[in-house]
């Protein structure tokens, strides 16, 4: 229940102004009835993603967890997105378990992103 | 660390030196600490008349009765004692009560009881304000009807209903009306004769008095007694056995006295502050006043801000200390039933914040309160994908 | 004038400077006077820390988990809703529950609710020395007995129950075990795990704390949890609502911290005190001592005295604060039931005098008893027809 | 309820010690079980009571009540032992009214007084 159980990487995280987003590439998941919505967009150039970015209807566990990953993809290729090992480095925000759903939910955006960067490499539209 | 900004006087309030000066007199290991039940030697009768005091002044507040003032630990004992006790008192004439849905837990509490002892209970839904029509009561009203409990300000949002004319309809048919007025008291005129008031619940600490010491008042023209609902020594005309706690009856006398000392100009004060936080914020867009915007108490503001998540609000305004929906619920993390009753969507009712001034708030408060609140509003929408 | 010698902790105690001085750190205003439940600021999770700081020197205090004291308005409460409570959670099991005659009335006021609800209560008779036998508490178990309420010392004549032996045959018998252990608390070795109870009650007046602070200890290995008795905001795991009074709860803690820390000691001290008390009066004729010369606390002293009216006893030994009877009896005016159930006659249970010591009874107060008691027993004696 | 309602007059007269008794006439009414007992005793010389006392198992106020009406007879003759007004003073003492029948018991004693004084009288005991 204590909400105040946020440490101070959450903290850090959550307060960060909102980054530069790419647009190659785009996923998108959850909604606000659902408790948390997520986007996350980047660009890609040779092979790596750049501009890595989100925007998040959320609490703060999930934000920080947005902006941490978004960090850790800038400079990663594509396939990263869903790579099972991403989101190790969550475990530093101690996130409730209540919150495994939310986190569900920013999986999706991200596995969307990938979706959406093979879907436009089917069609050329990334070099 | 830095002490977040307080406004949130409708969860508890810091205690008034005065207050606290007039507790620790009958705090003493010298003198003042007798069993008011001892009337057989001095530190009883000295309990005994300190706590004669301290009725009448709660009883001038409300004007009643100062032999009936019964003293319980809390508002949530005064609203069970005032629902349970009334009921079963007049259980003879039948085994109806009307409420509302936004009444505080302690009275839906009290309701539930009595649903599970074989009683009917009528849930009146208010309006898109908050508002509790007198003509909805009136319908509601059934010849095995026994007892009214209808607050007097809400915890939540601050609106106010008129129980002058609840109370006239109930006088009318004979019937109880018990009202919470925890969160009007000292803020609105409180007379329970003008207003036909039966039963009355009063705390002391949302009111800069101590926590763990409430009132139920009886209107002495209308209702000599209520049923207990705790059983022991028979103090209190066995309305409410247990030693009374004198230093804490004291002190609610006391916070009852200073009421209605400061009430004209206190609120005056409390009324700009609240105005001026209200424009302070109300020009960022979606920003909703919950509640009726005239009819409500000075000291109460409670918003919600549309594309925001409510966790992320609260914890960017964290140099406030707010509430979102009443402490009660910040314990149970659910939104407001409240603010849902009201027809706000969940994520309106969770993307709330109650601001509540008090005897403390200063205008600096009240402009930090804007820049954290803008702050936080335009920090949200920037991370927000609604916003794209 | 002069104030009389204070000699009736056993109704209520002067409050120590120390435990005072606990409870003003969290009377300030600017400090201290958060409610526990607004988790969502550091003034709520402050006073939440201090709360959880009480529940540990509590649970200390009777060897329990400190999650699972109850904190209540005081005795009264606990013993109602240890009582009530406890039997309502057992009710799947039986409606039968087993108490004393003697018990306090919280604990008998309790059970009649519970009668008037479809319960049956056994209510047991002491010895003439105020026992309640172990074998006459199995005698009572039946197949659907649930509860079994005996206190630890007796409030008016000090006498002390084998709760240990009554314990056990409960355990062994899968019924709950309540003990109020208001009186024992500090002078007799408490451990919830040891002597076998599932609910244990305590407040902090008794014992140089606050007034109108109390809690129900549960055994967290044996019950889990009561059915409330009052409803509201959810508070306390749902077990008794209502906004948590920090500093009472603060100042119970600190009551408790000193008991265990002082207990030894203490309890020597006035042993010795009582015994000299005994010795300068029991030589006079017809001074009769009510309860156990032994399995008694050592802070209570209640004699009849022969052939003198009882009204007229305590005026003259004004000089001293004692009661006749309970406090709470003391307000009614009626003779004890507790001395009655003893066997003694109304007449001598009328002329009663409870001596009861504490924290800061000193030497000279017990010669001025002594005096003082001699010289209204001789005066009284010699109006008395009686005599001739 | 509350018994500190004793006003001056009553501690002073409950306080006094016992007085001598007389011997000649006796009365006797009630007993601890009543919740009074009350004895009035005296002398008679020359047609006047002399010697008045009393002795009472009794709360404060009838205590302080015989300790007033033996002083009051004191020299008075036989008959106001039964005289409506005698009681008139104890007004003074505020005796709540929940003890008027600790007072009838008060008077009984007075009457039992001058009926074991007519009885003496009748057999020629006293002069
Ligand atoms: C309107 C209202 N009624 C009752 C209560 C319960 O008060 P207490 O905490 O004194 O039990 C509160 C506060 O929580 C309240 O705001
Ligand atoms: C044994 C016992 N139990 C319960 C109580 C009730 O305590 P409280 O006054 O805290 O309600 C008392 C004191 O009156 C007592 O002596």
């Amino acid at each position: 229940m204590n909400e105040a159980a946020y440490n101070a990487l959450v903290a850090e995280r959550f307060d960060r102004a909102p980054t530069a987003l790419g647009s190659a590439v785009v996923g998108r998941a959850g909604s606000p009835a659902q408790g948390a919505a997520v986007y996350f967009a980047a660009d890609v150039e040779a092979g790596r993603l750049h501009n890595v970015g989100f925007r998040a209807f959320a609490c703060p566990h999930i934000i920080a967890a947005c902006s941490l990953t978004a960090a850790k993809l800038e400079g990663a290729r594509p396939e990263q997105l869903v790579d099972p090992t991403l989101l190790e480095s969550l475990k530093e925000l101690e996130i409730p378990v209540e919150k495994t759903g939310k986190i569900l939910i920013l999986k999706d955006a991200l596995s969307a992103c990938y979706a959406n960067f093979q879907a436009r490499q089917a069609t050329g539209a990334l070099s | 660390m830095i002490k977040p900004v307080y406004l949130d006087y409708a969860a508890t309030t810091p205690m008034d030196p005065r207050v606290r000066q007039r507790m620790l007199e009958v705090m003493g290991h010298q003198s003042g600490f007798g069993n008011p039940a001892s009337v057989t030697h001095v530190f009883g009768r000295t309990a005994a008349a300190a706590i004669e005091q301290a009725a009448a002044e709660v009883a001038a507040l409300v004007n009643a009765n100062p032999d009936y003032v019964v003293w319980t630990s809390g508002a949530t004992e005064s609203d069970n004692l005032g629902v349970i006790g009334g009921a079963r008192y007049r259980q003879a004439q039948g085994r109806h009560v009307v409420t509302a849905a936004t009444e505080h837990k302690a009275v839906l509490g009290a309701c539930a009881e009595l649903q599970r002892h074989g009683y009917e209970v009528t849930y009146l839904q208010p309006t898109e304000m908050g508002l509790i029509e007198p003509a909805a009561v009136s319908a509601a009203l059934r010849a095995d009807t026994v007892l009214v409990s209808i607050m007097h300000a809400n915890n939540e949002t601050g609106v106010v209903q008129d129980i002058a004319a609840i109370g006239a309809l109930c006088r009318a048919a004979g019937i109880l009306f018990h009202v919470d007025a925890v969160q009007s008291a000292g803020k609105l005129p409180l007379d329970m004769q003008a207003q036909y008031v039966d039963l009355l619940t009063l705390n002391a600490h949302k009111a800069c008095g101590p926590k763990g010491v409430g009132a139920l008042v009886l209107n002495a023209a209308t209702v000599k007694r209520v049923e207990p609902i705790l059983f022991g020594g028979g103090q209190q005309r066995g309305m409410r056995p247990g030693t009374l706690p004198v230093h804490q009856i004291v002190g609610m006398g006391e916070t009852a006295r200073l009421l209605q000392l400061e009430m004209a100009e206190e609120v005056q004060r409390i009324l700009t502050l609240r105005d001026n936080l209200w424009s302070g914020i109300n020009d960022l867009p979606g920003i909703l006043l919950n509640g009726h915007p005239e009819q409500r108490i000075a000291s109460i503001l409670t918003v919600s801000v549309a594309g925001v998540e409510g966790e992320s609000l609260r914890f960017a305004v964290d140099d406030l200390a707010v509430t979102s929906g009443s402490a009660c619920n910040s314990a149970t993390g659910e939104p407001s039933y409240v603010l849902r009753a009201l027809g706000r969507p969940d994520v309106l009712a969770e993307a709330s914040l109650r601001f509540s001034l008090g005897r403390f708030t200063q205008p600096d408060d009240i402009q930090q309160a804007i820049t954290s609140f803008r702050r936080a509003v335009t920090h949200l929408r920037a991370l927000s994908p609604e916003e794209l």
